[in-house]
């Protein structure tokens, strides 16, 4: 590393050598880290294509492989879905306007992206270690909603339009909800880091995990998740096949990148509930075989399944009505949180002899 | 960290209204359409429950609390124990008018109760955040009343005029602020005259902060050049939010500027100073001579509090315990002969008529003889006509002005108020000397009978015994400085 | 203090609480109303006697003292006290109440009560100024006074009684504004006092007191009224109603020669040296300018209007000669005019009432029909020219006599006023009175009324008796006068 | 290096930019709402920067709540213009006439 | 210069810059790539068959203008609640009371709007 900076620092100078070695560097692992993640989402959608079969008792795709080897049957499916996407006719309806009609896919995934620069891997293994790092993912969760109402708005089609204003709607109805069940995180917490956080769930075992006290807060959490990446069953904004989404003009690559930037906040969603609810890295228990697994492991392992519920979900249930998920997310889970977070606080705030004859002061 | 509990007894008015509020706003939710009257009567106990709890508390020494960021002194609590009495007349004035205009709603009553916590925290404020704070939640409950008559296209268009100058009103406020604390390095208003002292300020900063603050402050006192919002404000809105914007918020404008500007910023005096000269002048003049041109009389008398302003500017150029207690005087006059006039308005008004044209005043002496002897006295107080209080209002500030050595002002002053005669005249003259155009007579309940009277009697009676209220102001100064 | 009872208050409030139960009792019976004015304005005279009994008229000082605080933050009390110069107009204006009320007995059909109310409030605010010591008190009851009138003027007038009442706001609220801020200069002068009397003491440098006496003149000038600020006066005259200008003439008048007396003096007397010479010069204009304007005068209310200010340049004259006689004679002349003029209106608004108009080429051979009124009429104009045995002789004479003392040709320009108060009165009364019927209306007029007589007579007595024996008014003005000229002979720089 | 005065220029340039968008802008009356917003929003970047100079976390307390006001304020402003476009059928500012101010 | 408090966020900048490429990269390939043969038909909006009746940026109903109000009020809440959340445990009773009374005071709102309806969709 050492002789690369100076390396560096001969060819632009030492002030400049020293800013590119850097930059150089955060780029490489920005790219270790957006690569997998893309692969991840292709897959992602190859998995949910075959849990789903599998669950309604179909095969799912099968048929394209990797240099025909037969036991890979369908894993080449993502990689065709890609190359058909890209050669697909992009088109751009009359009447719209054309820099919002495409500035607004590029909008869609790049907050979907740049969310993972705070995300944690293991203690260590983190791209920007910042102090407000759940501020920063919500802010750029929250900036999704820019994308979606300006494609509908630059579609100029009244379905588009609707399609975003329901959307928007439902995003940042949900978003009340999923902002007040981390405010139940934060005050277990103390914390903003991620990292930080993840180490307030250490202990013995999984029921450290603030899943267990938060439980109320942790349904809450992932379904406003799943509603806020707009899947089933509140994927009301796109219903590709039923009603038409914000994206019903959209074609070919800027309708994939739409998909992708939903495919990558559904992981993100995922990862984020491992790292706050499941306790991150940490082993269920902390005894001999368990521990010695890596942490990253036990992370990736915790989102996947997470992820797996997301699937899961999309297979079983109906979709919702607009008003039913309108009135979940305001009228049942915003005064569920508010009413938890006085419960938390007041529960934190007892006397020390009080919590002690408390039988789960596991927590407090 | 060691929190400690602050001490809450400056601030339990404050506590008791805004938990009164949320009594109103939920009683009038749950209470249905047939129960209209609930928030009213509720609105009104409000009022009179913050009176007496003011009153427990008043205490003539000076408290902080909250980390120094509210005070309760005696000016805060005098100006407290008037407001509460001016916005429940604005609501018993107000009733019938707005029954008859749908606009009777709980959300009139809460949002005339916030304005009202507004005031009360902008005149307890002792550090600039809790200042602005104060003046944002008057300034936004007093926009959404403007636009509360939501068909109305006039009113909508003067809702977003206010609110838009409104706000660039308080953008300039900010901004002042913020160079001050830029200068001085604290948001206390008792510490930036201590950093002042102590020479730790930064001077130029602080004149730009300065220059910025009082820009601000005569955005919200509608003094000239910065008056343009309120003949449109006053014309366009309903003639009860006319009424509540030109009364309370007036009593809390003094307590605002006595904060930031006296208490603040006492030690640039003589920087200020010059700055209130040329906008009391000008607020004198132009108030004073575009009021003779108004066809309406709600515009008129927009003008004519253009015009007050500008004599109430005269008490802080004034500077001292004279001059600024001289000054709240007149505000209080001013208050009081804002809420008879615009009272008048609205009990001439009927379904569907405005009476807001100075022509619907002719032969009202004809029509209600008592009226018309009510309007007349508060017309001639406007005027500065002696034995009405409006004299002694201009009487203690010339004198305070006078002592302070600008002889040139006042007389300036003297010949403005000459020609401010005349526009008051004319309505006298309307009254009395012209002929109805329509002759039935003016008839309305009892309730309003008595405020209209007890009104306009207040104005003769303080003005014959103006020893109360003159004590009562200077001695609202003196134990506060 | 007589009888230890607080008369000025009485005499001050009586008539204004009269006033407020007319006001209260509106037009509902009319009758009732019309008897509690004249009640109310008969009492107030009835308590101006035992003020003129009991006055010690040895004395220059003031009498009938009442004190007590006001509002003690700008140290203003409640103080009231007469003297010589207060004296006699409290008395004319009581007096001239009554009459007041009668003459508007039936010529007055609507608003009764408010036009009795008014009059009442205005006699009682009337006596508040003469009475008032402290400047705050006399500055409110001195503004105060314009208020009914105004209203008077406004409601009852003629018919461009707008224009009239506006002007005559303006004009005297201007005037009083800048006294306003003299006596503001004033309070802050002697460190916080609205006294007058203490006003009287203080001595003050002559630029500032210079710059007072204008500020007073302002105000003062404007309600005499001195040439050129008169215009207001034949205006609101004309367009006032009987009344109103009865007692525009009789007391208003008088408030302007009052305070020059009470305040410019006293106060400012170096500038009143000063700047006497152009009082005067002001005044003989006023005399003799104005005298030629009323001759050209084709109204009847507008000749008498112009012949007030023509009198009433006399008072000022009177006052700025600086000796006993011209002062004691303007006094007499504000007394004799407040009767003759106030008599000379009722005379016009008797006629007004039959044919509504008041041009002089509408009238003639009035005494064919009307003998009675023609006699009475008579008797004022003599007076209102100055004939020896009336009241209008005395003043003059002794203002006559005063400027002859300081300056041979002050007293020709006012003796012409001799000559011209005679030719436009006499020619009025000649046009109207004698002569031939020149219009068939005047066939129809009828002698006047036992009410109308009752006022006239009164008048006449008054205007008789004090041109005959003057002595009654001018020995309780004469200690104070004395005082005053004392006071001002002393320089206060 | 970045110093005070920077910010403080930029905070004026940016005021400055506000109040002329109000005071230039003919057409459009949101465009005032995003200068008025303009406006807070340089002089809460006065007075972060003057907190940081001044290692005084006041500063940045009173950004938290003027942006809070700002809020409340734009959410009164859009709904006062909603109802304006209701009645008038135009956000243009020229068209604002029925009162002439 | 990257050793400041603003070094950790530049690789959120660079991060945010490398999400922009890839989005824009990707539009490319299927920009160059694809085919584009436009036609009147294919362009024109989707509306059921028919051609567009009217401009589609129109008027929409009140209520998602309602919620995004509401949504910014609510907002300004956490806002406000993630450092009193973070500093709970320093700030004590008194600090979690001063904050029931702040929630209190929205959740007064939040009746309000209830039972006026703002949140009904039918």
């Amino acid at each position: 590393m050492d002789s690369f900076q100076s390396l560096f620092e001969q060819l632009f100078g030492n002030e400049w050598g020293a800013f590119l070695f850097l930059s150089t560097k955060i780029l490489l692992l920005i790219l270790a880290i957006v690569i997998p993640l893309l692969l991840a989402v292709a897959y992602l959608t190859f998995a949910e294509r075959k849990i789903i079969a599998y669950m309604q008792v179909r095969v799912g795709p099968n048929r394209v492989t990797f240099f025909s080897i037969p036991w890979l049957g369908g894993w080449g499916q993502p990689i065709a879905d890609a190359v058909k996407a890209i050669m697909k006719e992009i088109i751009i309806p009359t009447g719209a306007n054309k820099f919002l009609f495409m500035l607004a896919p590029v909008l869609a995934i790049t907050p979907a992206l740049a969310a993972w620069a705070v995300v944690p891997f293991s203690p260590e293994l983190v791209l920007a270690d910042i102090d407000a790092a759940l501020l920063y993912i919500m802010a750029m969760v929250a900036f999704g909603v820019y994308g979606i109402i300006i494609a509908g708005w630059a579609s100029n089609s009244k379905y588009a339009f609707l399609g975003a204003m329901r959307s928007a709607a439902q995003v940042i109805s949900y978003e009340l909800a999923m902002g007040f069940a981390l405010v139940c995180v934060l005050m277990m917490s103390s914390s903003l880091n991620l990292g930080e956080i993840v180490a307030g769930q250490q202990g013995d075992s999984f029921l450290n995990w603030y899943m267990f006290p938060l439980f109320p807060m942790f349904l809450v959490y992932f379904i406003s998740g799943v509603a806020e990446t707009n899947r089933l069953p509140f994927d009301m904004p796109e219903g590709e096949s039923e009603i038409v989404g914000f994206h019903v003009d959209y074609s070919g690559m800027a309708f994939t990148i739409f998909f992708l930037a939903e495919y990558a906040n559904m992981i993100l969603v995922a990862t984020l509930a491992s790292i706050m609810f499941l306790g991150g890295w940490l082993p269920p228990v902390d005894i001999a075989p368990f521990n010695l697994i890596p942490g990253m492991v036990w992370l990736l392992l915790k989102i996947a399944f997470m992820l797996f519920f997301f699937l899961w979900f999309r297979a079983t249930f109906p979709r919702y009505r607009y008003d039913q998920i309108m009135r979940l997310g305001w009228k049942v889970f915003i005064p569920i949180t508010l009413i938890w977070i006085v419960v938390l606080g007041t529960v934190m705030h007892l006397p020390e002899a009080v919590l002690q004859s408390f039988p789960l002061n596991l927590w407090f | 960290m060691d929190f400690l509990l602050p001490d809450f007894t400056p601030a339990y008015p404050e506590i008791f209204l805004l938990f009164m509020i949320c009594v109103v706003m939920l009683a009038d939710l749950f209470a249905g359409e047939k129960n209209k009257l609930l928030s009213f009567y509720l609105s009104l106990l409000t009022l009179a429950g913050c009176m007496a709890v003011s009153y427990s508390v008043y205490s003539t020494e000076i408290r902080y609390t909250f980390s120094g960021m509210f005070v309760s002194d005696a000016m805060s609590d005098t100006l407290k124990l008037m407001i509460y009495p001016t916005v429940a007349a604005v609501l018993i004035y107000s009733r019938s008018y707005l029954s008859l205009r749908g606009l009777l709603k709980g959300e009139f009553f809460c949002l005339a109760l916030f304005a009202t916590l507004g005031m009360m925290v902008m005149v307890s404020a002792s550090h600039l955040i809790t200042l602005y704070l104060g003046l944002e939640l008057l300034s936004l409950s007093l926009y959404a009343m403007v636009a509360l008559q939501r068909e109305s296209s006039i009113a909508t268009e003067a809702a977003i005029k206010f609110f838009v100058l409104g706000a660039l009103a308080s953008g300039f406020l900010l901004y002042g602020m913020s160079m001050l604390y830029g200068a001085t390095g604290t948001l206390h208003i008792t510490e930036l005259v201590q950093s002042m002292q102590q020479g730790i300020a930064d001077r130029n900063i602080f004149i730009v902060g300065l220059v910025f603050v009082v820009a601000g402050i005569s955005f919200k006192l509608s003094a000239v050049p910065f008056h343009m919002w309120v003949p449109d404000i006053y014309e366009g809105a309903p003639t009860a939010i006319t009424l509540f914007i030109g009364s309370a918020p007036k009593l809390a404008a003094f307590g605002f500027v006595m904060r930031l500007l006296v208490e603040g910023l006492g030690e640039l005096a003589t920087d200020w100073q010059g700055m209130l000269v040329l906008l009391s002048v000008a607020s004198m003049t132009v108030g004073n001579f575009v009021a003779i041109a108004q066809q309406n009389i709600k515009r008129m008398l927009a003008y004519s509090t253009i015009s007050h302003i500008g004599f109430v500017l005269l008490g802080f150029i004034a500077i001292g315990e004279n001059g600024y207690s001289s000054a709240m005087f007149y505000i209080v006059a001013y208050v009081l002969m804002t809420l008879g006039a615009f009272g008048v308005i609205m009990l001439l008004s009927r379904e569907g008529f405005e009476a807001d044209q100075i022509t619907d005043f002719k032969g009202l002496n004809q029509r209600n003889p008592w009226l018309a002897f009510m309007m007349l006295i508060i017309m001639f107080s406007m005027a500065g006509v002696p034995p009405m209080i409006g004299f002694y209002a201009k009487l203690a500030v010339f004198q305070a002005v006078l002592e302070a050595g600008y002889v040139w002002l006042v007389v300036v002053a003297v010949v403005l108020a000459l020609i401010g005669a005349f526009y008051y005249l004319r309505i006298v003259k309307f009254m009395y000397f012209d002929i109805a155009e329509d002759p039935q007579p003016v008839l309305f309940k009892s309730d309003v009978r008595i405020l209209i009277s007890a009104n306009g009697l207040a104005i003769l009676l303080l003005g014959i015994f103006p020893q109360a209220l003159m004590g009562l102001s200077l001695s609202a100064i003196q134990y506060s400085m | 203090m007589l009888f230890g009872f607080p008369l000025l208050s009485l005499i001050i409030w009586l008539p204004i609480i009269f006033g407020l139960i007319l006001f209260v009792m509106g037009d509902r019976n009319l009758r009732a109303v019309r008897w509690v004015a004249l009640i109310g304005s008969v009492a107030g005279f009835l308590v101006a006697l035992p003020l003129y009994s009991g006055f010690d008229v040895s004395l220059g000082s003031m009498q009938f003292v009442e004190h007590s605080p006001w509002f003690e933050r700008l140290n203003v009390y409640y103080h009231l006290g007469v003297d010589g110069i207060s004296m006699p107009l409290i008395l004319l204006n009581s007096f001239t109440t009554p009459l007041v009320v009668i003459a508007g007995w039936e010529v007055i059909k609507e608003r009764v009560s408010q036009y009795m109310g008014a009059f009442l409030i205005m006699s009682g605010v009337l006596n508040g100024v003469f009475a008032a010591l402290d400047a705050i008190l006399f500055y409110s009851f001195w503004e105060a006074s314009l208020v009914p009138m105004f209203i008077i003027i406004g409601v009852w007038g003629g018919p461009n009684r707008i224009y009239a009442a506006l002007k005559f706001f303006l004009y005297t609220f201007l005037g009083s504004l800048l006294m306003l801020v003299a006596l503001i200069y004033l309070y802050i002068a002697s460190d916080g006092s609205f006294s007058i009397l203490d006003y009287h003491q203080l001595s003050i440098p002559l630029t500032a007191q210079i710059l007072i006496f204008i500020g007073f003149m302002a105000a003062f000038a404007v309600k005499v009224p001195m040439w050129p600020v008169h215009t207001w006066l034949p205006d609101a005259h004309v367009e006032a109603p009987t009344g109103g200008s009865v007692v525009l003439a009789a007391i208003l008048l008088k408030l302007g020669g009052y305070g020059f007396l009470r305040f410019s003096l006293p106060i400012a007397p170096d500038a009143s040296h000063e700047l006497a010479g152009i009082v005067i010069a002001l005044s003989l204009i006023a005399i003799v300018y104005i005298g030629i304007v009323a001759i050209m005068q084709r109204d009847m209310k507008k000749l008498v209007a112009y012949s007030s200010v023509s009198h009433m340049g006399f008072v000022t004259l009177g006052f700025f000669l600086f000796n006993p006689i011209g002062m004691e004679g303007g006094m007499v002349q504000m007394i004799s005019h407040g009767f003759i003029s106030g008599a000379l209106f009722l005379c016009v608004g008797v006629l007004y009432d039959r044919l509504h108009t008041r041009q002089i080429a509408d009238y003639g051979g009035v005494v064919n029909k009307m003998p009675i009124f023609a006699a009475f009429f008579m008797l004022f104009a003599m007076a209102n020219s100055g004939l020896p045995g009336t009241s209008g002789f005395v003043g003059e004479f002794m203002v006559i006599m005063g400027s002859m003392e300081v300056n041979f040709w002050y007293a020709f320009f006012a003796a012409l006023t001799l000559i011209l108060g005679a030719s436009y009165s006499l020619w009025l009364y000649k046009k109207v009175i004698f002569g031939p019927v020149a219009n068939p209306n005047v066939e129809g007029m009828k002698d006047i009324s036992a009410r109308e007589f009752l006022v006239l007579a009164v008048l006449a007595i008054a205007v008789l008796t004090l041109g005959i024996y003057p002595l009654p008014l001018t020995e309780v003005m004469h200690a104070t006068v004395d005082n005053l000229l004392e006071h001002v002979s002393h320089s206060k720089l | 290096m970045v110093s005070l005065s920077h910010y403080l220029v930029l905070g004026a340039v940016l005021f400055t930019i506000g109040v002329v968008g109000i005071f230039l802008n003919r057409k459009n009356v949101i465009i005032l709402l995003m200068s008025i917003e303009l406006m807070l929003l340089a002089v809460n970047m006065n007075f972060v920067a003057f907190s940081h100079y001044l290692q005084d976390m006041a500063g940045q307390v009173f950004v938290f709540f003027i942006l809070t006001v700002a809020a409340a304020e734009a959410a009164i402003g859009l709904a006062i213009l909603v109802a304006l476009f209701r009645n008038l059928r135009t956000i243009n500012v020229d068209d604002l006439d029925q009162l002439k101010g | 210069m990257l050793d400041t408090m603003l070094g950790n966020y530049f690789p959120i900048l660079l991060f945010v810059f490398i999400g922009l490429i890839v989005g824009v990269l990707c539009l490319a390939a299927g920009w160059f790539l694809a085919p584009n043969n436009p036609d009147d038909e294919k362009l024109s909006a989707y509306e059921c068959g028919f051609g567009a009746f009217e401009d589609a940026r129109m008027k929409f109903d009140v209520r998602y203008y309602l919620i995004a109000i509401l949504f910014i009020l609510f907002d300004l809440e956490i806002a406000f609640l993630f450092p009193w959340a973070v500093a709970l445990k320093e700030i004590g009773w008194f600090g979690f009371v001063a904050m029931l009374m702040f929630l209190g005071l929205l959740t007064v709102g939040f009746i309000y709007e209830w039972a006026k309806g703002a949140l009904e969709w039918d």
